[in-house]
């Protein structure tokens, strides 16, 4: 068995006294598809955030093909092949749509035409500035962005969040393709019925902790995952 | 002939100096005469001028080895770093603490409301080595308080008629809007306008701040007045000299103002564009007697550079405090005669014969018209007219004398 | 913070106002002018300090506060001819009026726009008195008149006896601030300060207390203004100009913004470092700038900060031997 | 008239060059950097030993804008990078310190005598524009100013540095997140701030005059540009230049009595209104 | 019939397009435990916001034991007896518990004003400082720095300073956010303990938390009320499962 793309494991971070995670394992395979589950509040975004570098681990390790890289700048463990999609889409309201997508270019990463031919909408608004954008468009926006850096991994934070449900689908064909064509994703989802479809794996942390992990088939049959879930 | 008088200077220096000799015999045991310094070393727009002063007091005070009727002279420098409450504390300190015989200071006006004060209340000498306002030796003059340096009246006073009379009519005004600014403007206007000229604009740009004198020039330039006449001193000066030509002023009229517009220490700085201003002051490093030949040279040779007006004042203030010792015999315990002889005092200074006028307690002086030129590839002073004994009316003061 | 307990706080005070006296005994003439400086500047940076320190708002226009107490006093003991304690009184009130304007809009502001309106109406306050003449523009203004103590046998035109006065002034002033800073008033300064949403949301209407503190500030300043006018018997523009804001502002954050006697105490230490250092160089600016540079760098909490750090190390080490 | 809006053109295309580097500091780094008008000071001497020793203003231009931004860069390095955790307020302190350091530096090296830092001979003179003769160097102030606008303005809009500083100033972390090294594209627009507020001293040589405090003046009115057009941005840096040297000029003339105050007021006035700024850093339409 | 201690009235926000408070209408009576729920982005932190003040609504009112507060803000519908906690911790960190508790009532009971008097020396409000200190389960932690509080503790404190006003409505946000289970269990007996003078509307994640406490249920959904009803209403709702849960039947 190869090393995964990208290994978690025994993960925790503070904000201030608040001990959000408190040991997360996780790991995706190269082109591997997990789905991060949790209530509001379980350390979901957290931990995508910790990948990143954006909170600082303050235990713990994170490998990214092979590489340590818990700890590090973000900038440097964007340039190693992560890319994120925040919650928030994080827009610069500043910068007009095609800015956002030449402003991070690598080579290799989506050019402006497959960006267009995927999304009509945005060669439409390509002279709109950032804050003026639609949270559809947002959405495809920043996915869009994230691509042009030329990830190996996506980390996704609920993509479909708040979305009419025409948009909700067009994302999740989106991401449906992007499987297809073999890029490894970590995604946060509410959406259960979505992510254990989509999912190759399902890893649901409550509390700052896995609680559950395992192929998709099994969640329905896991009473405690469904604790750590429901109603 | 030039080496005649520099061999009489020195003649007399060396007798002076035989003299001082006698009577150190007579009195070793004494204490020095101390004299304190109250000048804005460390701060502030100033910092030139207070060394300039300090510098040529000593070239003075050299000549005599720092001897007057048998007492040495000890010099106090303290530093006001441009603060008027500074100064005061300082001025304190020299008087109470380091029991100085007189004070010498300040640069600034501010400085000079601060201390005059003092030196009044205090009863001790303070001379006036660069100040101008009016009021110390007019309707607010001290019997303890006595200026070397000139009043702004006296500076202007026969300028207006002098303008009027080269044909001058129609002046504009421009100054800083302060009491300076004001009495130097006004001592000007009264006369000028008696002689037969007319004022055509009077600009007062706002005081201390960056300055772009565009907007008042173009003012000035829409009253066509024949000559400007102005008040402006350090970087202000340089700026209003190069803007003037810049704007091509000179083309239209003549730039003319209290001397410092043009002074030896901004003269550098303005470049050829300071030739062809003329000034009224004091002092200018062009006059031609012995004492300010020598000053000079001496001068230039320490320090590489023309001494200024304020240098001339620093050298023939210390010329008058030294005399005013030997007449009072260096006796320095009766602050009243002391004063006293400063008024009887009478010397050949820089900028020709001196004495303090005992009415007001201000120089009486001779005050030098001259003009800018260009003297090869450097802008030099020409003296154009002299008025001699220049004497400020009481203007208020009630000393008597 | 918390404030120490209070027998220790004021025995700290006592120290500082004995160092005071003491210097003044031992001293000449112009070392009792540095106490008088030394008291007036104090007075400035403790109310500075209410405004920084307790309730969090950084202004670089507190000069204009103790130069229009120094411009009042003349103006009502000089022009119109007021008795010099009336004036005075009038001049602290004048301070705090002026506070109370300015604060109305400015409180409302927070952060560096703080910073700047205050700078802004401080310049403003400075070019008004650079230009009018009824106070004299640029060459200020002398004659100013003293308290008249004579009745307990104080002249104040004595330097000597003013540096006593001054001291008494500043010993009174830190008393009473230090109440303030202690009473729940301060406590809530404090609270607005460290959370003001969670302050507000308690039911604290913020604005008034951050304008309180505000006008507090002005008038106590204004105070120090009127004694600098006294000791010189003189106003001029210098008084109220930014870098002396700053120089304040400084002298407060050197001190430990929240500490009436660390701040009094830096004051001490600027006055006697720039004495010290103006008597050895004509270029003490720039050993006063880089002290400066250091001090801020090092400063952490200032040298309140520094001496609560050694009194724990010294009562941890006390108790450790004790147990051993 | 005419010679008047030159004039407040003049001065206002000065303050900008000044100015701009302060405004995007402050909106990038959320501090005010009172030593900018340090580096302006450093740029006109520089600017001035440059002409003594060679004799041309170009190279003097050239030395004095690379002078600032060495200093600045390593002022960043040596100092302000190291506060940056501590927050604005030692940031601003620290830098007020440095004023006096700067102020007796420029003593020591460079005397208590004011001097004159001679304008180009090619821009001697006056040039007949819009029926008024103005001084040909002035024009040349107003052009430089004007060019290096539209350059800023087209670095800042249609370049992708540019977009990446704007992203920076929107979202720090999103940028860092794309794999932008947002703390090299900070020092960089320090640097470069710090460069513009040398060119401005030597520019300004010529027109002011060039001695130790000459810095103190100008900090003030360079803060009250950033204020009143809204720190972070350059159009706001170039409107408030505008006003500000409008205001300055037609203020002095037109209300002599209030001259003094009225930038402070304006200053005020718009913190309280509009503490944004006029123009501030922001949203695209 | 006594006015509801706690009501809105149509209320509407939005934020340029984002209608993020569509009509909500809810009233809690005098004494009533009252919860709120809804997925992300449904709007509870925005009507939250509205009810304290911190917000002003586009449209709808805001009121009070019967009187209509929509026009004051935070502070001042905190002196008419709202109290409210936060999601994230917002304590005074530099302060001590027994300070920071005796600093709320006094900013709530207008003592805060005094300049004169002793704060540290006012042993009535000290001890009533400490009764509610030992309320939240912090009776041993009076002279611990706010900031230095495990995070457990922190939210306690969180909850004993909307005590401390002596409030008679109490909006909670969250109490229990990043609590592990056994601080879980401990913030709901708290709760529970609380008086019924106290009229309590409180915004959960945790349903545990929500059917133990609440009496009633609102469910928003973008921003709009999907649904009010007991516990066992929303618990047995197919919309509620749905919705919340993402479950879509397709």
């Amino acid at each position: 068995m190869t090393a995964p793309l990208l290994a978690v494991s025994g993960l925790h971070a503070h904000y201030g006294p608040s001990h959000v995670l408190q040991g997360i394992d996780l790991a995706v395979p190269a082109g591997g598809v997990v789905a991060l589950l949790g209530r509001n509040g379980a350390g979901k975004s957290t931990t995508l955030k910790a990948i990143m570098g954006v909170v600082r681990p303050s235990a713990g390790s994170v490998a990214f093909a092979g590489q340590a890289i818990a700890g590090e700048a973000t900038d440097r463990v964007a340039r190693r092949g992560i890319a994120w999609v925040p919650e928030t889409r994080a827009i610069f309201p500043s910068l007009s749509v095609e800015e956002h997508l030449t402003l991070a270019a690598r080579r290799g990463g989506w050019g402006l035409d497959r960006i267009y031919d995927r999304f009509p909408r945005l060669r439409e608004r390509r002279r709109s500035g950032g804050g003026t954008l639609s949270g559809g468009e947002q959405q495809m926006l920043t996915i869009a962005r994230a691509m042009t850096t030329a990830p190996r991994l996506l980390l996704l934070d609920e993509p479909t969040e708040g979305l009419a449900p025409l948009i909700v689908e067009e994302i999740e064909a989106m991401l449906r393709s992007l499987k297809a064509e073999g890029m490894a994703l970590l995604l946060v989802e509410q959406n259960l019925a979505f992510a254990l479809a989509f999912a190759d794996h399902v890893v649901l942390i409550g509390k700052g902790r896995v609680r559950w992990s395992g192929p998709p088939a099994d969640f329905h049959g896991a009473a405690e995952a469904q604790a750590w879930l429901a109603v | 002939m030039h080496k005649m008088r520099r061999a009489a200077v020195r003649a007399a220096i060396v007798g002076a100096a035989i003299l001082g000799a006698g009577v150190a015999g007579t009195a070793q045991a004494q204490a020095p005469v101390k004299i304190g310094l109250v000048l804005p070393y460390s701060a502030g727009p100033f910092v030139a001028i207070a060394n300039e002063i300090t510098d040529s007091m000593a070239l003075a005070l050299e000549e005599s080895g720092y001897m007057a009727a048998g007492r040495k002279i000890e010099i106090l420098r303290e530093d006001t770093t441009h603060k008027p409450d500074v100064a005061q504390a300082k001025a304190k300190k020299l008087v109470f603490e380091d029991k100085v015989d007189m004070l010498v200071g300040p640069v600034a006006s501010a400085e000079l409301t601060a201390l005059f004060d003092f030196a009044h209340q205090a009863k001790v000498p303070l001379i006036i080595p660069n100040a101008g306002d009016n009021e110390v030796t007019g309707e607010k003059c001290s019997p303890w308080v006595l200026r070397t340096s000139f009043s702004n009246d006296q500076i202007v006073r026969d300028m207006g008629r002098w303008m009027a009379g080269k044909g001058f009519k129609k002046v504009a005004l421009l100054a800083f809007d302060y009491k300076a600014g004001h009495q130097l403007m006004g001592g000007f206007k009264k006369p000028f306008t008696e002689a037969g000229g007319t004022i055509v604009t009077e600009q007062y740009p706002p005081f201390g701040r960056l300055s772009d004198f565009g907007p008042w020039l173009g003012k000035i330039r829409d009253a066509k007045p024949d000559a400007v006449f102005t008040f402006f001193a350090g970087p202000p000066a340089t700026l209003l000299v190069q803007q003037f030509k810049e704007f091509g002023l000179d083309r239209e009229m003549k730039l003319a103002g209290a001397g410092w517009l043009v002074s030896p220490l901004s003269l550098p700085s303005q470049g050829k564009a300071a030739a062809g201003v003329i000034g009224v002051l004091n002092y200018v490093p062009a006059i031609d007697n012995p004492v300010n030949k020598s000053y000079q040279e001496r001068f230039q040779a320490k320090f590489k550079r023309t001494g200024s007006e304020f240098g001339a004042q620093g050298y023939d203030t210390g010329k008058l405090i030294h005399a005013a010792l030997t007449q009072a015999g260096g006796k320095t315990d009766d602050k009243a005669a002391l004063v006293k002889a400063m008024h009887a005092v009478r010397i050949e200074g820089t900028r020709g014969p001196l004495r303090i006028d005992p009415r007001t307690n201000n120089v009486v002086q001779d005050i030098y018209v001259f003009e800018t030129e260009l003297q090869g590839d450097k802008v030099g002073y020409k003296v154009l007219d002299r008025i001699r004994d220049v004497q400020d009316p009481p203007n208020g003061c009630k000393l008597g004398g | 913070m918390t404030p120490p307990a209070s027998h220790s706080r004021h025995a700290v005070a006592l120290l500082l106002a004995v160092l005071a006296v003491g210097y003044w005994l031992a001293s000449g003439y112009y070392g009792k002018e540095l106490v008088a400086e030394t008291a007036i500047t104090a007075i400035l940076a403790m109310s500075l300090s209410l405004l920084v320190g307790q309730a969090g708002l950084v202004s670089l226009g507190h000069a204009a506060y103790f130069g229009i107490g120094a411009y009042a006093l003349a103006g009502f003991g000089q022009k119109l001819g007021w008795p010099p304690a009336l004036a005075m009184a009038a001049a602290v009130a004048v301070g705090a009026l002026l506070a109370l304007v300015v604060g109305w809009v400015a409180v409302r502001l927070a952060g560096v726009f703080f910073i700047m309106i205050t700078l802004a109406v401080g310049e403003m306050i400075h070019a008004w008195f650079l230009k009018d003449r009824s106070f004299g523009g640029v060459g200020g203004m002398s004659g100013v008149p003293r308290l008249d103590l004579s009745g307990i046998g104080v002249d104040l035109a004595d330097p000597a006896q003013f540096a006593l006065f001054a001291l008494a002034v500043a010993l009174l002033v830190y008393l009473l601030l230090d109440r303030l800073v202690l009473s729940p008033f301060g406590q809530t300064l404090r609270a607005i300060h460290q959370n003001e949403e969670r302050a507000r949301a308690l039911g604290c209407p913020v604005g008034r207390y951050k304008l309180a503190a505000f006008v507090v500030a002005g008038a106590v300043a204004a105070l120090a203004g009127t004694l600098a006018a006294q000791r010189s018997a003189f106003v001029s523009p210098e008084l109220m100009t930014w870098t002396l804001s700053g120089e304040i502002l400084i002298v407060v954050i050197v001190g430990g913004s929240g500490s009436l006697l660390g701040v009094s105490a830096a004051a001490a230490l600027w006055i006697g470092l720039r004495h010290q250092l103006s008597t050895m160089t004509d270029h003490w600016m720039l050993a006063m700038g880089v002290i400066f540079v250091v001090l801020v760098l090092v400063a952490g909490d200032g040298i309140d900060g520094a001496l609560r750090g050694l009194w724990r190390r010294i009562a941890a080490r006390r108790a450790a031997r004790r147990a051993a | 008239m005419i010679i008047q809006l030159l004039n407040g053109l003049q001065l206002a295309m000065l303050l900008f060059l000044l100015s701009v580097g302060l405004s995007v500091v402050f909106g990038l780094m959320r501090f005010v950097n009172l030593a900018h008008g340090t580096l302006f000071m450093l740029g006109a001497f520089v600017g001035l030993s440059t002409v003594e020793a060679t004799g041309s203003f170009w190279l003097a231009l050239a030395a004095g804008t690379l002078a600032a931004a060495v200093a600045g860069g390593l002022l960043y390095l040596g100092l302000l990078r190291r506060l940056q955790p501590a927050g604005p307020l030692k940031q601003v302190l620290v830098t007020f310190g440095l004023i006096f350091i700067g102020l007796e530096v420029a003593r020591l090296v460079w005397g208590d005598y004011a001097e004159r830092l001679p304008g180009p001979a090619s821009l001697a003179g006056a040039t007949e524009i819009f029926g008024v003769y103005y001084p040909t160097y002035r024009l040349f102030v107003i052009a430089l100013g004007l060019a290096v606008a539209a350059l800023l303005h087209f670095g800042l809009e249609r370049t992708r540095l540019g977009a990446v500083i704007r992203a920076g100033v929107d979202d720090r972390t999103m940028t860092a997140a794309l794999g932008i090294d947002i703390d090299r594209v900070f020092f960089a627009v320090f640097v470069v701030g710090c460069a513009l507020a040398g060119l401005a001293g030597v520019v300004a040589g010529p027109v002011l005059s060039v001695y130790a405090g000459m810095d103190m003046g100008v900090l003030i009115l360079a803060l009250v540009v950033v204020v009143i057009g809204g720190p972070g941005s350059l159009k706001g840096a170039f409107a408030g230049a505008l006003l500000v040297g409008m205001a300055e000029t037609f203020g002095q003339v037109w209300l002599p009595e209030v001259a003094g105050m009225l930038l402070y007021g304006l200053m005020a006035a718009v913190l309280v209104l509009r503490p944004q700024g006029l123009l501030p850093a922001g949203p695209r339409a | 019939m006594t006015a509801p201690a706690l009501a809105a009235e149509g209320l509407q926000k939005s934020f340029g397009a984002l209608e993020a408070t569509r009509s909500v209408t809810l009233a809690v009576p005098a004494g009533g435990r009252h919860a709120i729920i809804g997925p992300n982005g449904a709007g509870k932190t925005t009507l939250f916001n509205l009810l304290s003040g911190a917000l002003m609504p586009d449209a709808g009112r805001v009121l009070l034991g019967g009187t209509d507060v929509t026009r004051d803000g935070p502070d001042g519908r905190a002196r008419r007896g709202l109290a409210r906690s936060f999601q994230r911790n917002s304590l005074f960190p530099e302060m001590t518990v027994a300070a920071a508790l005796m600093t709320a009532s006094a900013i709530a009971d207008g003592g805060a004003a005094a300049f004169w008097r002793r704060f540290d020396r006012d042993p009535a409000r000290a001890d009533a400082a400490a009764a509610i200190a030992a309320r939240v389960g912090l009776a041993d932690q009076l002279g611990a720095l706010s900031g230095n509080l495990a995070y457990g503790a922190q939210r306690q404190l969180e909850i004993g300073l909307a005590l401390a006003t002596r409030p008679s409505v109490l909006l909670l946000d969250e109490p229990t956010a990043g609590m592990s289970p056994e601080e879980t269990r401990a913030m709901l007996a708290l709760l529970a303990g609380l008086p019924r003078t106290i009229t309590i509307l409180v915004i959960e994640h945790d349903m545990d938390v929500v059917f133990d406490l609440a009496e009633r249920v609102t469910v928003l959904d973008y921003g709009a009320v999907l649904l009010e009803g007991t516990p066992a209403d929303i618990r047995t709702s197919d919309v509620v499962r749905r919705r919340y849960l993402g479950e879509r039947t397709q």
